[in-house]
């Protein structure tokens, strides 16, 4: 019994061993290749999701402009791969060789210095770390300690998000603009585009995520993790506690920035190109409908979300292509107002009192009461919002007295 | 196509193979067997293509959804047109064409994304589609790499060739320098104001505009503005053109912006007894969102337009308005994407084969008589000789043909002395 | 200014919210290990002076000393290191964290993002939880879930809240409101107790209350103070019981 | 280059912004109301103009095949029947959806979303998705000329007028009527409205249809200076909110000065660089001065 109600009091770890099988052995084994890569795809963007699991369920902070950090770390990489891909031998119909391709087309003769540092991997690694992370230093640092929040942030984040896809878009010679930086062909003369590479960069990507799930469990578990919730809960008593408040959102911000970062990075690496199609304001709140469906609240649900969200996406374009808007129409909608926790909310309120009660009913089970605790908590931690009302006191209350 | 009466007998006979699927295909499917026999499956597809003895599967990617939606659905209807007609005719090889369609979303990753599902799981013996620039960039590497074959409809930037790629559209020098030099001769433009939306056709094609006013007509370029995809408000700009008073303004506006460029201009006055305006970028399709009327008597430079007055053309045009309803319009891209399914028909037989490295080879001289644009030829370089055209525009949205070149132009997407 | 032996010196200090001044040329002392009580009628400004205290509003003029040091400029939590603690009207305690998560968080250590990632709880830590919890009565509620505690036990854990960081000004508003009889002695038994080795404000308007554990009243009208001293002259001030005591 | 000529550009450049400003202020009015006094964030809102802007063209075609005679007058009654429109499925999302949603701001941000694609793709399986092209009376579209070599849009001055109007109107329905007073009262203070006796839900929904509304009313404006079609919506909503946002969400007359200021910044901006560096610039200004100054140009000063 106790070890049924700690497995399940860490049910994130059920979950987690449940995403490895799937991610590791499950759908390598039973998809083919151009299926794996796909999987691959979606889970570059359960980084973001994830990050958004620790800035907007743990840090009751909504950025609608995720998609500019990993935008930001996938042109990192992609302008390393674009530079290997452009050598004077396979450039030689441009009339400046040696450059990538977009520059040639927009008049540009040499290579601008800001992207010389980029023909060194270990540089633009570094890059699609720091540049992400350091862009929302300077937006989380401005905004939060003028204690700027809610809705502010988010319509803000947007129109930083606006912001760069404009520039990008604007400045084609170096950027690519809209078509972005497209062919990208090998890394230190390696293909990146032949299926044993994909294999390789699927694990990758894989490894990396699981990384970052227990690396943000672990902040969780932390006296932060504990802070950001007391945060979200009551600002001003850990303001009155002698805690800088801002320095957390900040913190908090550039997690999930350096997080989009890596996703990015490893998109530009699968898919091989990288597009201003993801800096933009659309795929951002795209991005945060994952999060929401899988559960803003749960590291793993949120990768489950995002895996749901693109195959339901990708599965009724193709079944149904004239109805699947109206489908992720329903499906924002639903989730928002039916399931505000997701699918690790589902889990939470019906599948684990469930499992609760049947062990309840078998004989050689202590007293009740510490299993009316558990069901308490899951109650009390029902609250996506920090503005919704706590349903905890009363159903604290009553919950001795139906026991 | 024979007579009318015969084709829509068959059109209501291919319409229904396409909701009961194979089991409508004996009926017609009997001239066609004989043609399949003499190309048995093994022969003709050696690559593992999605070819039956009964049937061939062909991909078709635009954007059904999305701000591209608005564009691409005219291509859409022109290649399902075509396909239809072909089955009706007996299809390719003896073998029915059968469709997968995707949506790409206007989103280029999405088209990516689907691109290489019709190549590798699906197997498509060819793929129509596409529509910008960007989405053809996002899927150009994965036809060279799985080695598929893209009919790509819409006029474009140039600068790019692909053993996998047919261009159905123009290349930019095919649609630029022959509008240029008729404003040059007919109206006496020396100066130009060149205008268009940030991104890479209106760039490059500015670009190849500049050149050619500059070094070969001996003209000025008195301006050059570019504003985001979506911007919708023009006044200013309007004002800087007033400045500048140029002879002629070079417009290539694209998406929402057009209407609201268009709209404004008449607004501020400008209008075509007062002003010459060139554009490459306004089609009928544009103009049902512009309203004919609110920018009647402009020029636009394209291959075909939808008033052209040769038979193959009203044969077309008849079919399309059967199909699809007697309101809806024919631009040069959807024009353009008929030929598509065509194209690949008459170089499936020439090479009897649907093998993809055979089409690419054979594409070359590919002949087609019976295009709406008159007659086309596909280039070794993978583009079509085409002819072009001015165009005036009228208030019920049509253009009125002022002048056409008179031999087919060469495709040139490398253009010397215009890099 | 002067440097001064009082714990708190505050020295003409006003406040205005568009024109209405809330605070007005206010001057107030409170000595080390004093237990001083702030009354006056609803809108006196008792609330916000705590405010202005510790930083959540900034003043239009005038000086704070905490310990001759300067705090008006000084940001909320650096108000806190210094050593001033304040409890909210309403208690202020995290719902959905247990008793024990509650005091742990208020332990003053690791509060830098990197302390807190790096932050144990060391036997230290447990020991001072137990010892505060025990002062404040909850030492048998530790794993209980915050939200579920009574009002007047939340009152206490956020007490107890503040204790964690050991301040050395401790300011409390409206400590017992909603609180039954019998917790008003305990928590008047609590103050005693705490406010041994610091000094303390407490806003009240239970006048019993407020007679069994203040050293000192001050009485604020219009963000004034109208009167101070010890509770028995305080009452007996004429323009207080005008304007308070009176009705 | 002339004097004259030289002080025509400037006038017209000067119409130029304030037809802007007009255009950003009709947008953000529907906005700022359902914003501002509600704290929803509306992401459907541009969808919301598109209903005003397919009203104007389904009534166009009706007029122009049934009583062509009526060209000239039709557009006047259309807002009216746009604004009708928008406003009752403006009713129709607060009742179905956005009344669930008051506690929780940013999740109404989602759902709204949603809605937003779902009406969309509606609009793109009852329109078609290509654009369309309502015929505008022919009064409305020229230009009116003054002077040789100034021309003055017609339709921005139309604009201009029914910008006008609205603000007026909604600024005395607001601050003159008892609708106004009620939607004060529980933007001031909820429980306390519904504590003496204002039906708090009932003014919720009546502020936002209103809000949806009056995105009808400038959908169907701007359907003489911008394009009709299933995304049309999609390309305001930005800048609208950033209208609102500058402006400080809860003060009408902010939205009134933000909309003036982006409109200036840009147009002139416009005019001396190219129209993507102009759009940069204009957003990192706001973007610069939302971080000095969050609560927006014009915020309430409360005591907490």
């Amino acid at each position: 019994m106790t070890k049924l109600r700690h497995w399940l009091g860490t049910s994130d770890l059920a979950g987690i061993a449940l995403l490895a099988l799937l991610v590791f052995v499950v759908m390598p084994l039973s998809t083919d290749i151009f299926r794996l890569n796909l999987i691959g795809k979606y889970l570059t963007y359960a980084f973001v999701a994830v990050g958004l699991v620790m800035l907007w369920g743990y840090g009751g902070i909504l950025s609608l402009g995720q998609g500019v950090f990993f935008g930001l770390g996938g042109y990192c990489m992609a302008m390393f791969l674009k530079l290997e891909a452009s050598d004077p031998i396979s450039t030689k119909i441009q009339s400046t060789p040696g450059i990538p391709d977009f520059m040639d087309w927009n008049q540009i003769t040499a290579l601008p210095t800001w992207w010389e540092p980029f023909r060194h991997l270990p540089f633009a690694i570094l890059a699609l770390l720091v540049i992400p992370t350091l862009l929302a230093f300077i937006v989380g640092f401005a905004m939060f300690k003028r204690r700027v929040g809610g809705v502010y942030f988010a319509i803000i984040t947007q129109a930083v998000a606006l912001i760069l896809t404009v520039l990008i878009i604007g400045q084609q010679g170096y950027t690519g603009g809209v078509n972005g930086m497209t062919d990208l062909k090998t890394m230190l003369g390696w293909d990146i585009r032949t299926d044993s590479a994909r294999y390789i960069l699927y694990f990758v990507n894989a490894i990396l995520l699981f990384a970052a799930i227990f690396a943000c469990r672990a902040i969780q578990k932390s006296k932060l993790g504990t802070l950001m919730l007391a945060m979200r809960d009551k600002e001003d008593r850990v303001r009155f506690s002698g805690y800088d408040v801002a320095n957390f959102k900040v913190f908090v911000f550039c997690l999930a920035a350096m997080l989009c970062g890596i996703g990015g990075a490893m998109f530009s690496l699968q898919v091989g190109f990288m597009s201003p199609s993801f800096v933009g304001i659309v795929p951002s709140i795209e991005m945060v409908i994952f999060a929401a469906v899988g559960g803003r609240m749960s590291l793993v649900g949120a990768v489950f979300g995002t895996l749901l969200v693109n195959f339901g996406k990708t599965y009724f374009s193709e079944s149904f292509p004239q109805l699947w808007l109206f489908l992720m129409a329903a499906l924002f909608i639903g989730v928002v107002m039916a399931f505000p926790n997701g699918l690790a909310g589902l889990f939470e309120d019906y599948v684990k009192p469930w499992l609760l009660r049947t062990r309840a009913k078998q004989p050689d089970v202590p007293p009740a009461e510490p299993v009316v605790e558990e069901t308490t908590r899951s109650v009390a931690s029902r609250t996506g919002d920090s503005v919704e009302p706590l349903p905890a006191p009363t159903a604290g209350r009553l919950g001795p007295a139906v026991a | 196509m024979s007579t009318n009466d015969d084709r829509k007998g068959l059109q209501s006979l291919s319409r229904r193979q396409f909701s009961m699927g194979l089991a409508a295909l004996p009926l017609i499917g009997m001239p066609g067997l004989s043609m399949a026999a003499k190309y048995p499956t093994a022969q003709v597809n050696t690559t593992k293509l999605a070819v039956t003895d009964t049937e061939v599967i062909v991909g078709q990617l635009h954007s059904a959804t999305g701000t591209m939606a608005i564009s691409e659905t005219g291509s859409i209807q022109a290649e399902r047109l075509a396909i239809e007609q072909i089955n009706a005719m007996g299809g390719v090889l003896g073998r029915q064409i059968k469709i997968i369609q995707e949506d790409g979303a206007s989103d280029w990753p999405t088209f990516a994304e689907k691109s290489k599902k019709l190549l590798v799981n699906d197997r498509v013996a060819a793929v129509f589609g596409c529509w910008t620039s960007a989405s053809r960039k996002a899927v150009l590497p994965i036809f060279e790499k799985e080695n598929g074959m893209l009919y790509y409809p819409t006029f474009y930037e140039g600068l790019e060739q692909s053993k996998n790629v047919i261009y159905t559209g123009q290349e930019a020098t095919q649609q630029i320098i022959y509008g240029l030099d008729w404003v040059a001769k007919e109206k006496k433009a020396k100066t130009f104001f060149l205008i268009g939306s940030d991104y890479i056709w209106p760039r490059t094609s500015n670009k190849i505009a500049r050149k050619h006013i500059e070094n070969f007509q001996k003209g000025k370029v008195v301006g050059e503005e570019y504003y985001p995809l979506g911007h919708t408000n023009f006044n200013s700009l309007i004002n800087k053109i007033k400045i500048a008073k140029p002879d002629c303004v070079y417009a290539i506006v694209v998406g929402g912006s057009n209407v609201a460029f268009y709209k404004q201009l008449k607004a501020a006055g400008i209008t075509a007894d007062k002003q010459l305006i060139l554009t490459i970028s306004v089609t009928e399709d544009e103009l049902l969102g512009i309203g004919g009327e609110n920018c009647n008597g402009f020029y636009a430079c394209m291959k075909y337009f939808q008033s052209l007055d040769n038979p193959n053309n009203k044969k077309f045009v008849e079919a399309f308005k059967a199909k699809y309803g007697a309101k809806e319009v024919i631009g040069d891209v959807t024009q353009a994407a008929y030929l598509g399914p065509w194209i690949w028909k008459a170089t499936v037989e020439k090479a009897g084969s649907f093998d993809i490295d055979k089409i690419a080879a054979a594409s070359a001289g590919i002949e087609l008589k019976t295009a709406p644009e008159g007659y086309v030829k596909v280039h070794e370089n993978h583009h079509l000789w085409s002819k072009a055209r001015i165009g005036q525009i009228q208030t019920d949205g049509q253009f009125k043909l002022i002048a056409e070149s008179p031999n087919l132009i060469e495709p040139n997407p490398f253009p010397k002395g215009y890099q | 200014m002067s440097n001064t032996d009082y714990v708190l010196a505050v020295e003409d200090l006003t406040v205005s919210f568009d024109g209405f001044k809330a605070i007005d040329n206010l001057t107030l002392y409170v000595d080390r290990g004093e237990l001083r009580v702030i009354i006056g009628p609803n809108g006196a400004g008792k609330t916000t002076l705590l405010d202005l205290i510790c930083g959540r509003t900034k003043a239009s003029g005038g000086s704070i000393k905490f310990k001759n040091e300067e705090m008006t400029d000084l940001a909320e939590h650096a108000i806190v290191r210094a050593g001033i603690g304040r409890k909210f009207q309403t208690p202020s305690i995290y719902e959905n964290l247990s008793v024990w998560k509650n005091l742990e968080v208020s332990f003053p250590r690791g509060r830098g993002v990197f302390g807190a990632l790096a932050f144990r709880c060391t036997d230290d830590v447990k020991d001072r939880i137990q010892e505060v919890a025990t002062e404040i009565g909850l030492a048998g509620q530790l794993e209980l879930e915050a939200g579920l505690l009574s009002h007047g036990q939340k009152q206490w854990l956020e007490i107890g809240m503040l204790l964690m960081q050991d301040p050395e000004l401790l300011m409390l508003d409206e400590p017992i409101a909603g609180m039954s009889v019998r917790e008003r002695e305990l928590t008047a038994e609590l103050l005693g107790r705490i406010c041994q080795n610091r000094s303390m404000i407490v806003i009240e308007h239970d006048m019993d209350f407020v007679k069994r554990i203040a050293h000192k009243v001050t009485v604020m009208h219009q963000g004034k103070i109208l009167a101070e001293g010890a509770m028995e002259k305080v009452q007996a001030d004429p323009r207080v019981i005008d304007v308070y005591l009176g009705h | 280059m002339t004097a004259s000529e030289l002080w025509n550009i400037v006038l017209m450049q000067g119409f130029a912004g304030l037809s802007l400003f007009s255009v950003l202020l009709l947008m953000g009015l529907g906005l700022a109301i359902i914003f501002g006094q509600m704290g929803v964030i509306n992401m459907a809102h541009g969808e919301f103009m598109t209903i005003g802007a397919y009203t104007i063209f389904l009534i166009s075609s009706l007029v122009e095949t049934y009583a062509p005679g009526l060209m000239p007058y039709y557009f006047l009654i259309a807002i009216g029947v746009a604004f009708v429109l928008a406003f009752g499925a403006g009713w129709l999302a607060e009742w179905a959806l956005i009344r669930h949603l008051y506690k929780r701001p940013l999740d109404t941000l989602l759902a709204t979303w949603g809605l937003s694609l779902g009406m969309q793709q509606t609009f793109r399986s009852i329109f078609g998705a290509k654009e369309v092209s309502p015929t505008l009376p022919e009064w409305l579209m020229g230009s009116w000329s003054p002077a040789e070599g100034l021309d003055i849009p017609i339709n921005g001055m139309f604009v201009m007028a029914l910008t006008l109007l609205v603000t007026g109107g909604v600024f005395l329905m607001l601050y003159r009527s008892r609708w106004g007073l009620r939607v004060r009262a529980t933007v001031a203070n909820r429980t306390m409205a519904n504590a003496i006796g204002i039906n708090t839900r009932k003014t919720d929904r009546m502020t936002f249809a209103i809000g949806c509304g009056i995105a009808g009313v400038a959908g169907a404006a701007f359907t003489t200076i911008g394009s009709t079609g299933p995304t049309s919506g999609s390309l305001y909503i930005v800048d609208a909110f950033l209208v609102v946002t500058f402006g400080g969400a809860a003060s009408l007359f902010g939205t009134v000065a933000s909309a003036f200021g982006i409109a200036q910044a840009q147009s002139i901006t416009e005019f001396f660089l190219n129209g993507s560096m102009a759009k940069v610039i204009t957003l990192l200004a706001i973007v610069t001065i939302l971080m000095i100054r969050p609560q927006g140009l014009f915020a309430l000063k409360v005591r907490r």
